[in-house]
């Protein structure tokens, strides 16, 4: 048994947890997400850097939340995600157990949500080389170039939601677009009403996005979305000075405002 | 000559309102084109798909029975978007029809038979359509029982007819309210309908039941029916599932393999038996 | 025919709808070229009613409240500020044309700076031209290019 | 059958001059991404060779993302209604795999068998469908086990599998051996003969008939919610899929013109069945899964007599979570 498997056993067998939301290899031999419940199922386990999902996600879901004493392997997005999630009041009605392997790949079960939040903060990620060099070149594009792009990109948006599905801060019970009266965005999927779901879900998103780059990287259609998060954060810490998943006390930005909050465009 | 493009409707005009309940109305409808009128046929049981152009479609039955030929008439509460565009209709104005979609109930089966419906609030609609239908050619049946019921005295729908009813000498009608829905003047019964009906059981000799309305009414009045005697396959009910094409195709009201759309809605006990709960 | 840009602005009750009204009743003339459109505050302006007005035909939108401090409930302007810092930035990131919308403070007292703001964006509209490039994007590529096949 | 052959090296004469014979051509394109998607494209250059699977599937081009319904208008003598059906141009699909075009058996027989679909009839009607054999496979593929292969015909107008310096042409039907005419010169008449050792290896990972009896007993098997717990509710499988059929209708306009659209919708979102009275027949995402994967394996099976499944590994590789319908599909059969 691998030092994680153990880990997880004690905790199982202590009772601190009763449910644990991890990875295993599929069959294809990539990771998929698994909820393992009682001891016997831990030998499927494994946490290695291929394990790139944000599993937060799921402490949303009904299941979760039923289980009451949840333990999650959380990678550093993860790990932002539940900072951020705490600081919005979602997490109220679990136990968590936090684990995830530090920078020298050793195991960590942090015991308390300040522990945690001083882990994410002396670990606060830069924009990754790929996300840095997509955003350079957007902003050397002159605005029509821009508008090309993005409206070419989403003209290939299905509308399958799956950005929405898989971010951990998407968590409302009901989603306006699907509401109908009024009918917000439409339902079928061409470009104007996908420019007006992505412009949408990233201002919702405002402020409160973790960065994790989920919402892109498992686009079926290819579409750099978390881009629309990335520059808005970026103006939000250039701006108010507020950085997304650093703080259990922070709310999130659009959610308050100082009196001396500069623009140069109000007239 | 090819075959009819099954996604594009009739034109109908709306000839006549009433305003049945809080929010249910009962529209009648004619053919704006004659040829329409001419094509159309269909028999009690089935339902259509009702648009207001640029607000969408929604599905109910057709509440007229086909012995009342040159209009029909559908019954709805507004509650989403394309029933509340409805509701908004005005006189005269021209809606879209689809249909009609779906089986039908098997009445020459029921040729002798005593029959008995069993619905609640909105659920009547369906059975209106059949149940005029056999009233239409009373003497081919034995007894004929209803019993059907609403949140409120108010909420009862087809208020007049089942005055029409209760008057009749060939109908037994058993008419209630939920507890608490009752005014001062209500003479009828106070119970759910499923409570009212094991109260006064049908007699399930030689009778065939018919029960609709919302899925835990007829989640709990079959079992009750069987429990009374009659036979699975001498219960039926009407399904309604969330559909789209009314056709079979755009799978919005499968039940396991079934298409509500198509396969039914007019099922049995026996069926719905076979059938995942998922309706 | 001469271009006559459709201007919708979103206004808060407290502030730049009673500096319209000042404008009218002390009238002022000004372009009419503008729809009003009055909220309770600036802070209940949601993004999508902009993106909505300008999807049904807008050429160029005004958004209008309080001055900072002057808000009737405190604070919402402070919040609508906020957002629109953010909002303004996303659009022009995706390339929209965000000089089609100006913001700005309007008191009950400002009639004149009202008159004077319509008919500054209306003249900047009017120069820009028709906002078409929100409203032409089409159907998906499979349906353009069929349209394209049948139009040639 | 037909058998022809062509030189590899003229493969882009022959597909130029479909284009120039003015018919629309879709095929794979490789795209900023990275991603491979089906494109109508102006000329062979634009079109990818490199590609084990294509993010979607060519099901598009008869049953299109979004499809006019017809649009309407009204005026003083009533409401004018038009569709413009008239209007779909002879199209080729270029470059499909064998499980695509096989997947076009069971969309044919779904939109035709009853009330048929006058709008799948009208794309189906001008579509060749020009498949190639697949030389590569990836972990996600699994068309052996739902007993096609990588050199299946069944779908296809025509089927291209490349032998070294020259591509052996199965002509598969009348479409088939018509769009070959339009550049005759450039074949020479072939024999039939294997084409085993051109094609990728594909390990079977079940035996389709155990499945077919023992899903009938599935439906309550404790499997599913561990099969499911990691679905996110998304349509990314369904859309993607090549025998995904489910779809919305949905006006958009206002009351007086507009259109009505048809567009895809998923089994597995949570609004797909919701009434609007709130009851919701499937409540959970484990009732949903279930309808997705046993509307592939059984019901369509006992509705049309087809597994509606071909094994083109789409909804694994696009899962956001990964998650494996053949690893389900056995867990749920054990």
């Amino acid at each position: 048994m691998t030092s994680l498997q153990n880990k997880v056993t004690e905790l199982f067998e202590n009772g601190t947890i009763n449910l644990l939301i991890g990875f295993k290899e599929a069959i294809h031999k990539l990771p998929v997400p698994c909820f393992i419940d009682n001891v016997s199922q831990v030998e499927q386990l494994i946490f290695t850097p291929s394990c790139k999902g944000n599993l937060s996600v799921y402490l949303h879901k009904t299941e979760v939340k039923q289980a009451k004493k949840v333990g999650i392997l959380a990678n550093t997005a993860t790990l932002r995600a539940i900072v951020q999630l705490v600081s919005e009041n979602q997490l109220g009605d679990i136990e968590k157990t936090v684990i995830t392997l530090n920078t020298n790949g050793e195991l960590v079960v942090f015991a308390t949500m300040d522990e945690l939040e001083a882990y994410v903060q002396a670990n606060f990620p830069e924009l990754s080389e790929e996300d840095k060099k997509l955003l350079d070149q957007l902003n050397a594009m002159s605005r029509t170039e821009r508008w090309q792009y993005w409206t070419e990109q989403f003209s290939a948006c299905v509308k399958c939601y799956a950005c929405r599905a898989v971010c951990p801060m998407c968590y409302c019970s009901s989603c306006t677009v699907e509401g109908n009266q009024p009918q917000w965005i439409k339902v079928s999927s061409e470009t104007t009403g996908n420019l007006e779901w992505h412009t949408m879900r990233a201002m919702h998103l405002g402020g409160r996005c973790i960065n994790c780059g989920e919402c892109g990287r498992i686009c079926p259609v290819g579409i750099p979305v978390h881009m629309l998060t990335v520059k808005m954060n970026q103006d939000i810490e250039a701006e108010f000075g507020a950085k997304t998943g650093f703080s259990v006390k922070n709310g999130y930005a659009l959610n308050s405002f100082k009196p001396g909050d500069k623009e140069q465009f109000i007239k | 000559m090819e075959p009819k493009n099954q996604y594009i409707p009739y034109k109908m005009r709306i000839a006549n309102i009433i305003e049945e309940a809080p929010l249910v109305q009962t529209y009648r409808l004619e053919f704006v084109d004659e040829k329409d009128a001419a094509q159309f046929s269909f028999k009690a049981g089935q339902f259509a798909e009702y648009g207001v152009f640029g607000e969408g479609e929604s599905t109910f039955c057709i509440a007229s029975s086909p012995t009342r030929e040159g209009y029909l008439e559908c019954t709805f509460r507004s509650s989403g978007r394309v029933t509340k565009a409805l509701a908004n209709c005005e006189l005269n104005d021209i809606i879209g029809l689809r249909g009609p979609f779906g089986n039908t109930f098997p009445i020459e089966e029921w040729y002798g038979k005593n029959i008995v419906f069993i619905t609640g609030g909105i659920g009547l609609p369906p059975l209106r359509c059949l149940i005029w239908n056999l009233l239409d050619q009373r003497e081919k049946f034995g007894d004929i029982t209803i019993y059907y019921g609403a949140r409120t005295v108010n909420d009862l729908v087809y208020k007049e007819e089942l005055e029409e009813w209760k008057n009749r000498s060939d109908v037994n009608l058993f008419l209630t309210v939920d507890p608490g829905g009752e005014t001062p003047d209500w003479k009828g019964l106070v119970g759910f309908v499923p409570t009212i009906l094991e109260q006064n059981p049908p007699k399930s000799e030689n009778s065939v039941a018919i029960i609709a309305g919302p899925p835990i009414l007829i989640k709990m009045g079959m079992p009750i029916l069987g429990k009374n005697g009659f036979e699975n396959n001498n219960i039926y009910t009407t399904l309604e599932n969330r559909m789209k094409c009314g056709v079979g195709k755009c799978g919005h009201c499968t039940v396991g393999k079934t298409y509500v759309c198509k396969d039914g809605p007019v099922f049995t006990y026996d069926e719905v038996l076979n059938m995942p709960p998922e309706y | 025919m001469d271009f006559e840009p459709k201007i919708v602005a979103f206004v808060c009750n407290w502030c730049t709808y009673a500096g319209a009204d000042l404008a009218g009743t002390s009238r002022t003339k000004y372009a009419t070229n503008v729809s009003i459109i009055r909220f309770p505050c600036t802070g209940r302006i949601d993004f999508m009613l902009l993106m909505k007005a300008f999807e049904n035909g807008a050429d160029g939108i005004i958004v209008s409240g309080c001055h900072p401090n002057d808000c009737h409930y405190t604070s919402g302007n402070f919040h609508a500020r906020r957002r629109w810092i953010v909002f303004r930035s996303l659009l022009d990131f995706m390339g929209f044309d965000t000089d089609r919308i100006t913001f700005s403070w309007v008191s009950a007292a400002e009639g004149t700076k009202w008159a004077g703001l319509v008919d500054e964006t209306t003249e900047k509209i009017r120069e820009k031209g028709p906002f078409t490039e929100f409203k032409k994007l089409d159907y998906s590529i499979l349906e353009k290019i069929e349209n394209d096949v049948v139009t040639e | 059958m037909e058998i022809k052959n062509i030189k590899s090296t003229n493969i882009p004469a022959f597909f130029d001059q479909m284009i120039k014979s003015g018919k629309v051509v879709i095929a794979p394109v490789l795209k900023k991404s990275g991603k491979v998607f089906f494109e109508a494209v102006q000329s062979y250059d634009q079109v990818s060779t490199d590609y084990i699977q294509t993010g979607f599937s060519a099901k598009s081009v008869v049953f299109p993302k979004v499809e006019e319904l017809f649009s309407f208008k009204k005026d003083d003598e009533g409401i004018e209604i038009t569709n413009n059906l008239h209007t779909i141009p002879e199209t080729v699909v270029w470059g499909l795999r064998p499980c695509d075009a096989s997947a076009f058996n069971y969309l044919t027989e779904f939109f035709l068998k009853e009330n048929p679909d006058t709008y799948f009839t009208a794309r189906k009607e001008k579509t060749t469908l020009i498949a190639i054999s697949c030389a590569k496979a990836d972990n996600a593929c699994f068309c052996t086990s739902v007993e096609l292969n990588p050199g299946s015909t069944s779908g296809s107008d025509i089927l291209l599998t490349a032998m070294g310096e020259s591509v052996y042409i199965e002509l598969i039907t009348e479409k088939g051996k018509a769009a070959v005419e339009t550049a005759a010169s450039l074949f020479t008449p072939g024999e039939e003969k294997s084409k085993e050792e051109f094609l990728a290896k594909v390990t079977s990972v079940f035996s389709m008939d155990e499945v077919k009896v023992r899903i009938k007993t599935a439906y309550d098997s404790a499997e599913w919610k561990h099969a499911s717990m990691g679905c996110f509710g998304c349509g990314a499988c369904a859309f993607a899929c090549p025998t995904c059929t489910c779809f919305d209708i949905q006006d958009e306009g206002t009351q007086d013109s507009g259109k009505r659209l048809r567009c895809w919708d998923a089994c597995g979102f949570g609004l797909f069945t919701k009434h609007t009275s709130g009851h919701n027949p499937r409540t959970n995402q484990t009732e949903r899964r279930r309808q997705r994967l046993m509307h592939k394996f059984k019901y369509s099976v006992e509705n049309l007599g087809i597994v509606s499944c071909v094994g083109c590994g789409r909804c694994i590789r696009n899962c956001p979570a990964h998650l494996n319908i053949f690893e389900n599909i056995l867990s749920v059969t054990k």
